[in-house]
């Protein structure tokens, strides 16, 4: 199977859905690392990628990828924009020119988003930011055999890794400045990217159950 | 203490736009708004002198929207609050801030801040928008140990920096300049916070963290960001003991240094408090031979309802006193 | 909401003076100390003019310390918290402010106020201190009903008259036409307050009264008296729907009509809060054909901590804003 | 029995001590029906006129009594100052030309203080003022034999003036513009001048059982 334009645009609603069901919780979470804001800045910014996609007229892949890039960036606005949209606008390259993407090309999309964050933040895993998620979810998602396969993996290895900035102390972010007193608590970017790729995971099962 | 939780508001989502309507509308002799969220000059300064830009969320208010005008910034990118705007409004407001002399993007340090600025920034080389320089600001001594300043964050003290700043860009001066002066004016000066209050959000309605009545906290960050630990709240005078020395050891100032003085008012402690606390400030500045050039007690750049307060002190020489005296008419910062 | 019990403060009955000694020294190029607490200009007007003396009680900062300047008031005679000061004080200030042109003592209309203001009146009428007026000032429509308005107290609108009769007497002007001024500014003058909660005593440390969240009162006083009556607390506009008109019919002001407005923070609100009030105030104003001068908006006569605000207005004619638009330089008070 | 310098100085202390232990109490009813600070003031004036009669050489029943006046119509501020004030100034010709008091005396004071008060804060009877307190413990004081008898009856009277308050509306003071919310709350001028009268009788009791 391969994901569409309008694939595309049904996992973006999938997502901006899921997130903003926990816009309260990452919230609280960034209460205790940050300055409380994260839930609402990232719902509120798939919610506009989900709008302004909806107001594009027979869009292409590419075009998808480019308004929800523009829409992280400008309408998510904090850290998580600029290093989110850079995931988003780094992948570009990787989605341009293709109709529909195969497993093999998202897995592109991924590796090349995921080096995005990584340059634009300077950020490694163990930082306690949301690389810890994103990290090992591409890793998983390049080492299984298909879609299906892959986003299992990515939920799984995603949310594991959001779990594991519990114990750690933050190099980045707001949380740097909170040294021993970050232990304990989950880095918030590090659980929105968990929650988006369960709910690319559920949006998947979903699209082939009613296939 | 509890937070107040009903705050006098419409529909959380308008919260931004209703209060820049309601801000530029009362001082449009001062300022005016354009685009997505800009607040500028109601009169640009003229051709050929550089640009102050300013990003940064809400909830500070007076900051930075009382802070645009004559002798002081030329454009505010209004985020969302405490939510550094994206990189595509920060262009908008560098080029609407452009007069040919370059444009001097300033930075309160905190990581959605930088990182936004440089995307802008690059996003700004793509298009051939050249002669934009950005200065990392920062003046927090809680937030990382002497000798590494640069990951200090930006807090209540960048008042100095946009004081000065604005005075000496008032002048013909080079970007290069503009920003050598930023720099200057930061690395004299040094802020700390602390709190006794928390405040609530007034898009969730939800406190920002738990504090009980008695307790304080030193070190809070301009977005409540929590601080360095708590501890039972102490009188006005053991606060200034506290927290003055830490600052005085940092730079370090020394006896016979002159200072400009700041307490700022994260928004909920009373005038009367803040008086009583630079009365102490003041003695204790003396007695270790500093004096004081200028003060300015009130709130400049709040954390909403917070009660709490910081005191910043910036080591001025002939040039950044003549700069302060310099005339200055934003809403919330008037000089003459 | 609960009040915030602990206040930075050392002593509680060292308050007054303390907090006096840090805002007389921080602000000392405007201000001096003098005698049992008067604040006094740091350079007096010149001889001959008529000088402009105000008692009241502490806790309303920046009110009435930050208006003494340049274009504003010449002596403040400071009482203890929500306390006028008695006669012996009022006479020392009234000596204070004696520049041969005769003096004239404005009393914001409170019984304690005006009953010690009397007295002392007829103090220095036996120590034949000649030319002195008093003006007994109000605008809180919510204290008497229209035709008793002399009944009235005086709240945050007084603003207006601190400013304009300010200006007025920095001119050559008779005592009596001075007094004529003040009583048409305070006739043209309306206020009305609401708050959201009730604020701590800094002696006591008690709450003034029990305020529970998510209630609202319109037409408190400026000491935390209780007002009107408890309701649900509302939205912005809700608020200012409920607040505007009665200000309007009372005047009543009219299509066609140019005012000046103040929003006055009672010192717990947000200006987020305050900017949003005033859009919805704005908005109004031009539907009912009244046209905005200048606006201000911000804490100019607090009452401590207290979460709430008052709109006021002010219809002014060609002379009331040419004398708006006049210089003032006081600590809290700034106009060029 | 006469009240000479001494036993007036005495007597302001007595006042002075039953003040300070009330000012919380009082405190709380001026904070139902004005700005709370009712206590505060009269505690820190008396206090201050305790003070200041102690510094006094050899005073005089007049200079005690002049000291009283000063120091609460300075020291005091606010309302119950100018009110308390002209008490003490009107009542001053008629302790004047006195090396001591006799009951007569003392009459003549308290009804030259009780004009005062009425004139300056051009308040009757039923105003809910603490006229309502010192009205009826004059008048019970002249119709009294003794001082003891007078004492006496002056506590009781002023206590039941004072609580005779808590049913009306205010017409002066800043419980004026409470309207029918007045009702229910005692007027704490008035409870402080019960307090005074009290503190008064209580005294000379003691006065008289310790000669
Ligand atoms: N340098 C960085 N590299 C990667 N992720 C980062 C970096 N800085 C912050 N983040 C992520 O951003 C999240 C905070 O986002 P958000 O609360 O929306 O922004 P802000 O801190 O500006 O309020 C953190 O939890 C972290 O995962
Ligand atoms: N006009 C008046 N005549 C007599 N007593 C008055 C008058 N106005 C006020 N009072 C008394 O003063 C008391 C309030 O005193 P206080 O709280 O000390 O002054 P303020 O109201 O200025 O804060 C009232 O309870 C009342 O008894
Ligand atoms: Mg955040
Ligand atoms: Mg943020
Ligand atoms: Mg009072
Ligand atoms: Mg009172």
């Amino acid at each position: 199977m391969r994901i569409g334009p309008a694939e595309l645009a049904a996992m973006l609603e999938a997502i901006a859905r899921r997130i903003s069901a926990e816009r309260e919780a990452l919230n609280r979470l960034d209460a205790a690392l940050g300055d409380g804001d994260h839930g609402t800045s990232v719902s509120a910014a798939f919610s506009a990628a989900v709008d302004d996609i909806a107001a594009l007229n027979q869009p292409s892949a590419s075009d998808i990828w480019l308004a929800a890039a523009k829409a992280v960036m400008n309408r998510m606005g904090g850290a998580s924009g600029a290093i989110f949209g850079s995931f988003f606008l780094k992948g570009l390259p990787a989605v341009r020119g293709h109709d529909s993407l195969s497993k093999s090309d998202m897995e592109a999309v991924l590796k090349a988003g995921l080096q995005g964050v990584k340059a634009r933040g300077k950020t490694e895993v163990g930082d306690k930011t949301m690389v810890d998620a994103l990290a090992p979810a591409v890793a998983d998602f390049a080492k299984a055999g298909d879609y299906a396969e892959g986003w299992r993996g990515t939920a799984a290895a995603a949310r594991i890794g959001a779990d594991s900035t519990r114990t750690l102390t933050a190099r980045r972010g707001r949380a740097r400045y909170l040294g021993e007193r970050a232990i304990g608590h989950i880095d918030p970017g590090a659980a929105t990217v968990a929650t988006i790729f369960e709910a690319i995971d559920a949006w998947w099962e979903e699209l082939i159950r009613s296939n | 203490m509890t937070a107040r939780f009903h705050k006098l508001i419409n529909e959380p989502d308008r919260i931004v736009d209703e209060m820049l309507a309601g801000f530029c509308d009362a001082y449009s002799d001062i300022v005016r708004l354009a685009g997505d969220r800009l607040v500028l000059r109601a009169q640009p300064k003229a051709m050929g002198k550089v640009g102050l830009v300013m990003a940064g969320g809400s909830g500070h208010e007076p900051a930075m929207l009382g802070w645009i005008g004559r002798g002081l910034l030329d454009v505010n990118i209004v985020g969302e609050i405490f939510t550094a705007p994206g990189p595509g409004r920060i262009v908008d407001g560098i080029r609407a801030a452009d007069r040919g002399g370059g444009v001097l993007l300033c930075v309160s340090h905190h990581e959605g801040d930088r990182l936004n600025a440089e995307l802008a920034l690059e996003f700004c080389e793509a298009d051939a928008i050249d002669k934009v320089e950005m200065v990392i600001l920062y003046d927090d001594i809680s937030s990382a140990p002497k000798g590494r300043e640069s990951e200090r964050r930006g807090t209540a003290g960048l008042f100095f920096v946009w004081k000065l700043l604005g005075a000496y860009c008032e002048g013909d001066v080079e970007l290069e300049a503009a920003k050598a002066l930023a720099e200057k004016v930061r690395d004299n000066t040094r802020s700390l916070a602390m709190s006794l209050s928390s405040c609530a959000s007034p898009v969730s309605g939800e406190v920002m963290f738990e504090m009980a009545p008695g307790e304080m906290e030193i070190g809070m960050g301009l977005h409540g960001e929590i601080g360095m630990g708590r501890q039972e709240a102490l009188s006005a005078d053991e606060t200034v003991d506290l927290m003055l020395q830490p600052i005085l050891d940092d730079l370090p100032f020394r006896a016979g240094d002159e200072a400009l003085v700041l307490l700022n008012n994260s928004g909920g402690m009373t005038l009367m408090e803040l008086f009583i606390l630079y009365r102490g400030v003041a003695v204790r500045l003396r007695e270790a031979g500093i004096s004081i050039y200028k003060s300015w007690i009130g709130p400049y750049a709040t954390t909403l309802e917070t009660a709490g307060f910081a005191i910043a002190l910036c080591r001025v020489d002939a040039q950044l006193k003549a700069l302060w005296d310099a005339p200055a008419n934003g809403a919330y910062m008037k000089q003459h």
